[in-house]
């Protein structure tokens, strides 16, 4: 339907200020991170890099940053397969109260992150004391923690492709001889594709960001970034933490951009 | 013994029952469409056959072996979906080369066939591209080749047409009833357009209710329907209500039609007369009046009360100067028929 | 298609073990903290209620409770109206780069929450500078970062609501004789009406739950619960924590199946 | 004046033309059909009409006023939607009161026409349902009730029948015609199904690429066609190119064929001639040859090759004695026709 031009002027200038609310601080961080002054003025006096390399000199950062980077890639790889075949059974199986089952994938939304740290602390701590084995403070211990983080969003990217999927294409592929393991392998898999690199790279950014789950689960020498941020930060607050930040910022926002070329994410989240 | 030939095949879900008890020879060569409205138990029989839906009881046989119990990738059939089915993520070649892979053809022969089943469908040079670049009846026409080049002992087709424009239809329906014909192929087809089913198979089953309702030509059907079902959907049917009286059938209102009772059945309460078969001629003297007129073209439709029964005339419609082409809603007529175009059924 | 027999069985295994993975930890502290043991015994030794008293007895999270309540309705009643006019001045203006700006909303997830926690405060900081006034350790400023949060949501699930929209209901409407704004009132709302609820649930659950945007802005006696917790948990561990944790999640559960009554949520999240 | 009037009413986006200079009057109570293929124009046309899109050029007059600036909302007209457009969250009473409401009509007087609607659409029992609780025909008839209550100036109906089953279609048709011509109602329907526009409308507007090809009734435009575009769309139609030669018509393919050229085109260059107006008769000695019989039930066709051009020619089905019903491929046999049946038009 036609709109009339002022009423037209209001909506462009709603989506102006939504966006603009939800990008400000961040674009305020990337700047801060590239000039010189360490406190407020404007415009400020000189471009430097000096942050970033000063971030990379501190250990915490550099280590940080690689330990996030393992335990997410860990997570994704054992969280993925785990979450679609979870997705399959869902979707697939006969079984009753799919629709309960699909509601309470909603629950990890529901479990406050603190809460789920928490829980899975002290889950932890009991695990410990009748494996006779050390669980937090270990990588094991938090790429498990970390699983559970990526499977809910496993889950309901991959069902989601498979609610939309046509099963005839699977019909037709066993009606020209395909037994169902090459079904799965030849036709299935590939019209799933989307919705998993799509949980691919979610479970990927949620664990690397992910500060509530692990901030209990971490040892010495063994932090990630977000803690190692927030461990800085209680210490004092300079452009270095933008830098840091603007380097994280820029990764997760490269991947995503890769990734919808592939994938038009948009379509599939 | 046909090559595909159903015995007492059945399919019930809980207390409801899909089908029921379906027997069906198909012979070798043949093209047998199952038709009937919207969940009369048409599909479910044909992926019966298929094995995608395992029968509640009866059998299956394709070539004489009982296929009852094997999975869908151990029969030989070629199934065409009404979706089409495509793998989008394979190119139209890669689609028809499927079956041969799945039969371990060699590279060189499997190519050949592909392009061959390719030309067959007048599509070879559209081999690379991707199914969603193509027109839906390009894509019905991957969808044929894909189940011919494996030379399936049974063709499947489940509406194949249905989902294409109306001009189209009509070209694609002769392109594959010239393929079945061409290549022998023992067909089973699912459709609800009569016009569909009258003008591609060799025989056709009108189900019902998950029943058969009756088998035969489309001659057999539309001149000898077996009961009112049949009569009103294969063509149309004037269906009037009443009894044998005389030598004529007494109708509910109390007109008295005509009409040949030898070898009417003894409980004949339905008469069915088609309603090209009914001549209607001007008469100022005839009791019958018009109350409709509805011109389409080739034919004119007329609505005609006799005595409290209304009964649709089909005529062709007559050149400009023809004192018919001046009948008007409330002019009297006269009808008359054939006393052997009518047709006596028991109630439905 | 049907599946074998065992296969059927690895299948319900399946789904077992994902869901059973993804709430043992929350089913452990919703047990520790109904038995009266400290520590770590099983089968403990006796039911009791001592940790919910001992927890509200504690005012950090009595009140605690009540700041994040307070916090998450007025973000969410601010945010969800805000995102709503943006989705449909999003989805109805013509402009050009619609899906560029739709990719845009997934931003958020890029942004890691500790990184936009700090943009956050360094741009208060500077925003205090300027405006001569306080906004950290304020609840206006908690309030505005919180909004942050909401608005991603509530476009995101109502712009998908948009795009399910029957627009020829709308214009039946107009031909009826309805201008624009009562078309909008009597037809599109409610029509929208699922969306906007979930938006509002879902707003709500996240502000009530954040704690990464939440910790550098709260202030001495305006904790929130999720940063009470962590305070808590700095010091000491112990049941009253699982009790804590169990009230949040019972009432954020509650929220979500009560919502569930009136829009089939797993239909539009 | 008519009630409804267009004037050179055109709608382009950017370089392209959806709807070219239109111009139509409709009658008070009259209904006119726009009929053609999808992407004609015709949808585009009635939305100018609603008010939905506005023109590029040209002027839309209701009741004699022009309302081309005006909103949707302030033009008095009742539209049926294709997807019935039924607000899901109003019950059936609520929906039809809609238009009401809007027109501040009182409490009282609104019930009472609500349910005189609904009673006229045989609904009225089930005044409280929610839409999604109705089957697609009693939408439809909800949709009607709800565009008839407030008496419109103008009734528009968008492919009104394609969401129904065939059966139901037919129903639905009549139910629709009835009410127009009770209710004296001025009406534009929209619509692709020719047998739709030939059996319901006054008048039909055949579209097509935007262009108004033919405006008449339906046999104007079955009997005399202006294009081959309308004789090939209204109807199916032999065409055949060729030029006048003598008295006959010379087909490319070197046939003479028999026809009327008083008043033909100077550029004449295509023979149209329907196929139920050509005779077949079997004659041994005959030169044009069956090459296709297809049985129809009421009626038979025949494609018929005679020296390399090949005609369609439906024919009723014969009676079962009748030496014609043992027609079959290959048999020789003689066509005729009367030179009036033949019409001569310009090339397409």
């Amino acid at each position: 339907m036609l709109l009339p031009a002022p009423r037209r002027l209001l909506f462009h200038a709603a989506i102006g200020a939504a966006f603009l609310l939800m990008l400000a601080p961040v674009a305020m961080v990337m700047i801060i991170s590239v000039f010189r002054q360490e406190i407020v003025s404007f415009p400020p006096p000189g471009l430097t890099l000096e942050w970033y390399v000063n971030a990379w000199a501190r250990q915490e950062f550099a280590r940080g940053f690689l330990t996030s980077l393992q335990v997410a890639l860990l997570a994704t790889a054992i969280g993925v397969p785990l979450g679609t075949a979870a997705a399959l059974a869902l979707q697939r199986s006969a079984i009753k109260g799919k629709g309960a089952l699909n509601t309470l994938l909603l629950g990890p939304l529901a479990v406050p992150g603190v809460v789920a740290g928490t829980a899975l602390y002290m889950f932890y701590l009991r695990a410990e004391f009748w494996l006779d084995r050390d669980l937090t403070a270990t990588l094991e211990g938090l790429v498990a923690a970390h699983v559970l983080l990526t499977i809910p969003w496993t889950v309901r990217l991959v069902s989601a492709s498979l609610q939309g999927l046509d099963r005839t294409a699977e019909e037709a592929a066993a009606n020209l001889g395909a037994r169902p393991l090459t079904v799965f392998r030849r036709v299935t898999l590939p019209m799933l594709r989307p919705g998993i690199v799509a949980a691919a790279l979610f479970s990927f950014i949620q664990s690397f960001e992910n500060l509530e789950l692990t901030l209990l689960l971490v040892g010495p020498g063994r932090t990630t970034l977000p803690v190692a941020m927030l461990s800085y930060l209680e210490f004092r607050i300079d452009p270095t933490l933008a830098a840091v930040a603007t380097v994280q910022i820029l990764l997760v926002a490269g991947l995503m951009l890769i990734t919808d070329r592939f994938v038009k994410l948009s379509r599939v989240v | 013994m046909g090559s595909l030939v159903l015995e007492a095949l059945s399919k019930r879900y809980g207390s409801s029952t899909a089908v029921e008890r379906v027997d069906l020879e198909v012979a070798q060569g043949e093209m047998v469409a199952l038709l009937g409205p919207s969940g009369c138990g048409k599909t479910t029989t044909l992926r019966m056959v298929a094995g995608f839906i395992p029968p509640s009881g009866g059998r299956v046989l394709i070539g004489g072996q009982d296929v009852t119990r094997a999975p869908p990738y151990a029969r030989d059939t070629g199934m065409v979906f009404q979706s089409y089915a495509l793998f989008p993520h394979m190119s139209v070649a890669q689609n028809v080369a499927f079956g041969l892979e799945m039969r371990k053809v060699g590279r060189a022969e499997r190519d050949e066939r592909v392009m061959e089943a390719l030309r067959l469908v007048r599509l070879d040079h559209l081999a690379d591209r991707l199914p969603r670049q193509l027109s839906g009846g390009q894509q019905q026409r991957v969808a044929l080749a894909r189940a011919l080049v494996v030379n399936p002992a049974v063709f499947l087709l489940d509406e194949p047409l249905s989902n294409l424009d109306a001009k189209l239809r009509g070209e694609v329906r002769m392109e594959i009833r010239a393929l079945q014909q061409r290549l022998g192929l023992t067909t089973l087809i699912v459709t609800h357009d009569q016009e569909e089913a009258l003008t591609m198979a060799d025989r056709l089953v009108v189900m019902e209710r998950g029943r058969v309702r009756q088998v035969g030509t489309a001659e057999e059907l539309y001149e000898h329907p077996a009961d009112p079902f049949v009569a009103g959907f294969v063509g149309r049917c004037n269906l009037v209500s009443g009894r044998l009286e005389g030598g004529g059938f007494r109708a509910e209102s109390g007109a008295l039609l005509r009409c040949d009772s030898t070898g009417a059945p003894a409980d004949a309460a339905l008469l069915a007369l088609r309603p090209e078969r009914i001549r209607l001629d001007p008469d100022p003297a005839g009791e019958a009046r018009i109350t409709a007129v509805t011109y389409l073209g080739a034919q004119t439709e007329y609505h005609v009360e006799q005595r409290g029964t209304t009964l649709l005339v089909t005529r062709p419609t007559p050149p400009l100067g023809d004192p018919m082409r001046r009948l008007a809603v409330g002019d009297a007529v006269v009808l008359s028929w054939d006393a052997a175009a009518v047709r006596l059924l028991p109630a439905a």
